[in-house]
């Protein structure tokens, strides 16, 4: 079996004397999309903010494409293709979309290929090319989603992790989020995604990772899961 | 006609203002620090380019560069050394910090110096356009002083360290996602405050005896243009620094010259009380 | 029929240009427990907020137990006996628990001396069960806890009516039933009780009526069976393939 | 003895030590004991609004400077001493309830900015109100009568009198439902409000609290040295001293701030006596060190010490 994009062990991590993951084990295969599901405060948005070096592990190690990200630095993690659209999109005010979008490519020296992935960006959405020039934080909801995700690829990672891709969004605006992702997974970034909407994420991912106060409590691919009573109860409501 | 005249006084002086305290509310709206350095910082560059002109016969044009990258360096480590590891606590602490510094600061500058007022004399005339006199060195300092805000403005515009600065000043967390190295920005950043504190103190050298004496005064002038102008903002900076100068030059002329410092400051208390957040009108480039 | 403990009329509020809550009306009566459900962005924050008068209502009138409260201040609120729960929990990070819970004694419950008030607070972390960390800085506790926490503070205020903003975000299904536990306890000591939610199985196993809002209007008032049913809550936030299942739910008892 | 009385206790024994200095000490000693009484009472009176609450304040020398005029004015019309003292304690009072209502409304580094400019704009005032004050030539005061050293020791009780009163203040404040109010306030303001208290009311409290020992203070400073001017009187490092003492010390601790303030005369004592030319650039050292290794002031010494001791035994044991 190839080695996993992401691998993720016993990996611990908080802030002061709080601590909010308890020995994590997950893993990423290049290519794919994985999805963390689980309630809110588990510890899933802290998850990401350690692999993408904004919180630093107190134990436990992260391999990325074969090699660890031990005390690594954000800028370091990104440069090595991992990018981070964080909760709540976290754009730039008073910058344009454009700039927005050109600020995910900040660590680029190859400034034509960067304009050519601006317009991948705007191809794969094209109601922003009409909105380049606009704040970026009067944009409705979906399309601010839309430009933090591409801010995200503008970094041309080969891991793009999302986290709650669909909060305050309505459904019509997910499915629409959902099928660009599976457009930018089909041109080789692998995706884990955080997601409240358990259905949603469970349609696009092909492996699940349930967490729950801090730790993975359940693991597997979306189809079997979906068939498990204990989720479907917790978290499909059925 | 008297009114023109105190008008470009006003100008003058206002322009000369915005210079001296955008270094100030670039640190501030960045790192929400409050540099109580940055009077010494003045005066420091001021002292500078009067003593190279003094003692080794620099023209100040050519000083004011290579102090103003020397100011650039100080502020950098000093960010980079002291401040950094403490910048996310309360104002309390950090206000106390800087005040920490510039009491050390101040002291070795006042042992090296003295308090004397010293001011470099460059003899250039007066001009007389249409009954409004100005002497011509005081229309070069107000040029110098617009053009190197001018310059921090093409710089925060159009770099990518301009960018990261935006970037930062807006959300420190998504900068870090982009891959910019926040403490790395908030040291550029610091330096940029006291590089143009340093390039400020040499303008002002050219027109103005500088002693350390003043280095409270020249404080007290950049948080008023803060405050009036807003934070972090190069335009904000000079429309608070044009204000500020118009206002004391007619304060000067209908209340007497004793009284211009006070109403600066009550105009500031007055436009914190009508706007107790500050007058952050943020935007992302200003 | 008993006088309304709250009662809104007409209430709007804007935000720059933004109607965020728009010709909101309803009443509660005392003892109910009510849900109020709605998207994210809906405006139900915002109704809690102009309710405590942390903001204030741009347009029209709120009444609680008789007396206009539109414009007061939410210490005032919390005097008049009006608490809440934050969805973000605020506690005073660096003390203890049980200071935590007498500051809700103090100020707004009916104990002016320190020592009444830590007494008073002991109760209430009985009842919460909490008691075991009363002496822990509120930092520590976890997000279950801090929401535990929120709520004994909020019962030493010794309210009337309690709006619980999300007050089960974060939990998993086993703390749920916890926290629904404790919601019929506290409903059980004559406290009204307005829940938002989102987790269908809190409002539909506990809620006599719910309120949905939606772009900052109430879109539908009645039991939970009628909601189910709604066309226009269905359109707008429950969706056809979860109504469906809760219809089925109800059905099968 | 719980740790409360034991800090009262250690405060009881040190008012008696500054007391007794006339009987051991000679003038310098008891200048020095006045000057310590003195910056204590400033700093427990900061203490309420900047420790208790948790708002930067950078006015204690407005109600300083208020309070010398105010006394010095009062005392010059012919009142005796002690009723120019009173009434410089209500001016200042007043005055900081009237500010307050204005100023609180600002948080965080525009409060602070806002407090240094109230200092800025009352000296500018007071220097160019030449009829009234006596501009920038400063105001004489009338000495007390009876030589030096009765001077010094009516100065001395004066001075640990006003500490006294703001100490028991203090502990008035620590042990009642307003004082819990104010630590609520300064962790969460918001939150506070909403458990019922009147955020409002308890801030301008807290900031009269502050005020009104700093005018007694102002007064009798001028009453004492028979001389004030502006610049001395609304001095910039003197409003940014007392919060330093205060840090030093332990802020919103009741024992931290005599504490702060007497370290820090101290220090500051001995590197005038010896390093007359370096002593501000010493102050300063000696405050970047205080940020940097007594985040919690000298009063959390040996709690620092506990932690750092405990980290060292934890990491030793097997994980």
């Amino acid at each position: 079996m190839a080695k996993p994009l992401l691998a993720i062990e016993e990996l611990s991590a908080g802030y002061g004397d709080v601590r909010v993951l308890w020995g994590i084990e997950l893993a990423v295969e290049a290519g794919e999309i994985a999805c963390i599901v689980g309630p809110n405060g588990a510890g899933k948005t802290t998850l990401l903010r350690t692999v993408s070096g904004l919180v630093a592990a107190t134990a436990g190690r992260i391999t990325f494409d074969g090699e660890p990200l031990a005390g690594a630095s954000a800028d370091e993690i990104i440069a090595r293709g991992i990018a981070h659209v964080p909760e709540g999109r976290r754009l730039f005010r008073g910058l344009s979309v454009r700039d927005n979008l050109l600020l995910g490519a900040y660590l680029r020296r190859d400034a034509v290929q960067t304009r050519r992935d601006l317009d991948y960006v705007l191809s794969l959405f094209p109601i922003l090319r009409e909105r380049t020039r606009q704040d970026a934080t009067t944009l409705s909801g979906g399309e601010q989603q839309m430009c933090a995700i591409g801010r995200g690829i503008m970094s041309r990672p080969k891991l793009l992790m999302i986290d709650e891709l669909s909060l305050g969004l309505a459904p019509r605006l997910v499915e629409r989020l959902s099928e660009a992702l599976i457009e930018i997974n089909r041109g080789g970034i692998a995706i884990l995604l955080v997601e409240q909407d358990v259905l949603t994420a469970f349609e696009l991912a092909r492996h699940a990772f349930v967490v729950e106060t801090g730790r993975v409590t359940t693991r597997g691919t979306t189809a079997a899961l979906a068939q498990d009573p204990a989720i479907r109860q917790a978290y499909l409501g059925m | 006609m008297a009114y023109l005249q105190i008008l470009v006084n006003g100008l003058v002086l206002g322009a000369l203002y915005a210079c001296l305290a955008v270094g100030f509310s670039l640190v501030w709206g960045v790192l929400n620090v409050i540099n109580m350095l940055h009077g010494s910082l003045i005066i420091l560059g001021g002292y500078l380019t009067f003593f190279s002109w003094h003692s080794y016969g620099i023209n100040p044009l050519v000083a004011l560069p290579a102090v103003a990258l020397l100011l650039y360096a100080i502020g950098y480590l000093i960010q980079l050394a002291i401040i950094n590891p403490i910048v996310t606590q309360p104002v309390l602490t950090t206000l106390t910090l800087t005040f920490g510094l510039d009491l050390i600061l101040y002291n070795f500058m006042t042992v090296y110096y003295t308090a004397t007022p010293r001011r470099v004399t460059l003899d250039l005339g007066i001009v007389d356009l249409g009954g409004i006199v100005m002497p011509v060195d005081r229309l070069l300092a107000m040029g110098l002083a617009l053009l190197l805000t001018g310059l921090l403005y093409i710089v925060m515009r159009g770099s990518r360290i301009g960018w990261a600065i935006v970037a930062v000043r807006m959300d420190r967390d998504a900068a870090a996602l982009m891959g910019i190295r926040v403490e790395r920005i908030y040291a550029i950043t610091f330096g940029i405050g006291a590089l143009m504190a340093g390039a400020a103190g040499a303008v002002f050298a050219m027109v103005y005896p500088i002693t350390t004496n003043l280095t409270g005064t020249f404080l007290g002038k950049a948080f008023v243009v803060c405050v009036i102008g807003g934070l972090g903002s190069v335009p904000g900076a000079l429309a608070g620094g044009l204000v500020l100068g118009i206002v004391e030059s007619l304060a000067g002329q209908l209340v007497g010259p004793q009284h211009a410092l006070t109403v600066g400051f009550v105009l500031m208390l007055a436009l914190l009380v009508v706007r107790p957040t500050g007058l952050t009108g943020v935007r992302g480039y200003e | 029929m008993t006088m309304p403990i709250l009662e809104l009329a007409g209430v709007g509020k804007t935000f720059g240009g933004v109607q965020a809550l728009r010709q909101v009306g309803f009443a509660l009566r005392e003892g109910q427990i009510v849900a109020l459900i709605g998207p994210n962005g809906a405006g139900k924050t915002t109704l809690v907020n102009v309710v405590t008068g942390a903001q204030r209502a741009s347009q029209g009138r709120i009444v609680f137990r008789g007396t206009d409260v539109t414009a007061q201040r939410p210490f005032q609120a919390a005097r008049a006996g009006l608490a809440r729960t934050f969805q973000i929990v605020q506690p005073f990070p660096r003390m203890s628990v049980i200071e935590n819970v007498m500051a809700g004694a103090l100020f707004a419950g009916a104990h002016a001396r320190v020592a009444d008030a830590r007494s008073a607070a002991r109760d209430e972390l009985e009842f919460t069960g909490l008691a075991a960390l009363a002496q822990r800085p509120a930092s520590a506790l976890t997000l279950a806890g801090r929401k535990r926490l929120e709520l004994a503070k909020s019962l030493a205020m010794r309210p009337r009516l309690l709006m619980l903003d999300e007050v089960n975000a974060g939990f998993n299904s086993g703390e749920i039933d916890g926290a629904l536990a404790l919601i019929r306890r506290i409903a059980a000591r004559g406290i009204t009780i307005l829940i938002i939610e989102h987790v269908m199985k809190v409002i539909f196993s506990l809620a006599e009526r719910v309120l949905v809002l939606h772009h900052g209007e109430l879109i539908a008032d009645g039991n939970p069976a009628e909601i189910a049913g709604h066309p226009r809550v269905i359109e707008a936030y429950l969706g056809e393939k979860f109504a469906r299942r809760v219809r089925e739910l109800q059905a099968n008892g | 003895m719980t740790a409360r009385s034991w800090h009262y206790f250690l405060f009881g024994a040190w008012v008696l030590a500054l007391a007794s200095t006339p009987l051991w000490g000679g003038n310098y000693v008891i200048r020095l004991a006045i000057t310590i009484a003195m910056y204590s009472a400033l700093t427990l009176s900061w203490n309420f609004i900047g420790g208790f609450t948790g708002y930067p304040s950078f006015a204690t020398a407005a109600f300083v400077g208020l309070g010398s005029y105010a006394g010095a004015l009062t005392q010059n019309a012919g009142a005796p001493m002690l009723v120019a003292w009173l009434i410089a304690t209500i001016f200042a009072g007043a005055f900081a309830a009237a500010l307050g209502g204005i100023i609180l409304r600002l948080k965080g580094h525009y409060f602070a900015i806002g407090s240094i400019g109230v200092v800025e704009v009352a000296r500018l005032v007071t220097a160019s109100w030449g009829s009234l004050t006596g501009g920038g030539d400063g105001l004489n005061v009338a000495f007390l009568p009876g030589g030096p050293d009765v001077v010094a020791r009516t100065f001395l009780a004066a001075m640990i009198a006003i500490m006294v009163a703001a100490f028991a203040v203090t502990v008035a404040v620590d042990r009642t439902r307003f004082g819990f109010a104010l630590r609520c306030i300064q962790q969460n303001e918001d939150a506070a409000d909403m458990v019922g208290v009147n955020t409002t009311r308890c801030k301008i409290a807290a900031f009269v609290l502050s005020a009104l020992f700093c005018g007694t203070v102002g007064a009798a400073y001028a009453s004492w040295t028979g001389y004030i001017d502006p610049n001395e009187s609304f001095s910039l490092l003197m409003t940014i001293k007392v919060p330093v003492m205060c840090l030093l010390g332990g802020a919103g601790t009741v024992l931290g701030p005599p504490v702060g303030a007497a370290a820090f005369t101290l220090l500051e004592e001995f590197f005038w006596a010896n390093f007359l030319d370096y002593n501000r650039a010493i102050l300063g050292a000696v405050i970047v060190i205080l940020i940097f290794f007594l985040p919690g002031g000298l009063l959390n010494i040996p709690r620092a010490w506990s932690r750092i001791a405990g980290r060292r035994r934890s990491r030793k044991a097997p994980a």
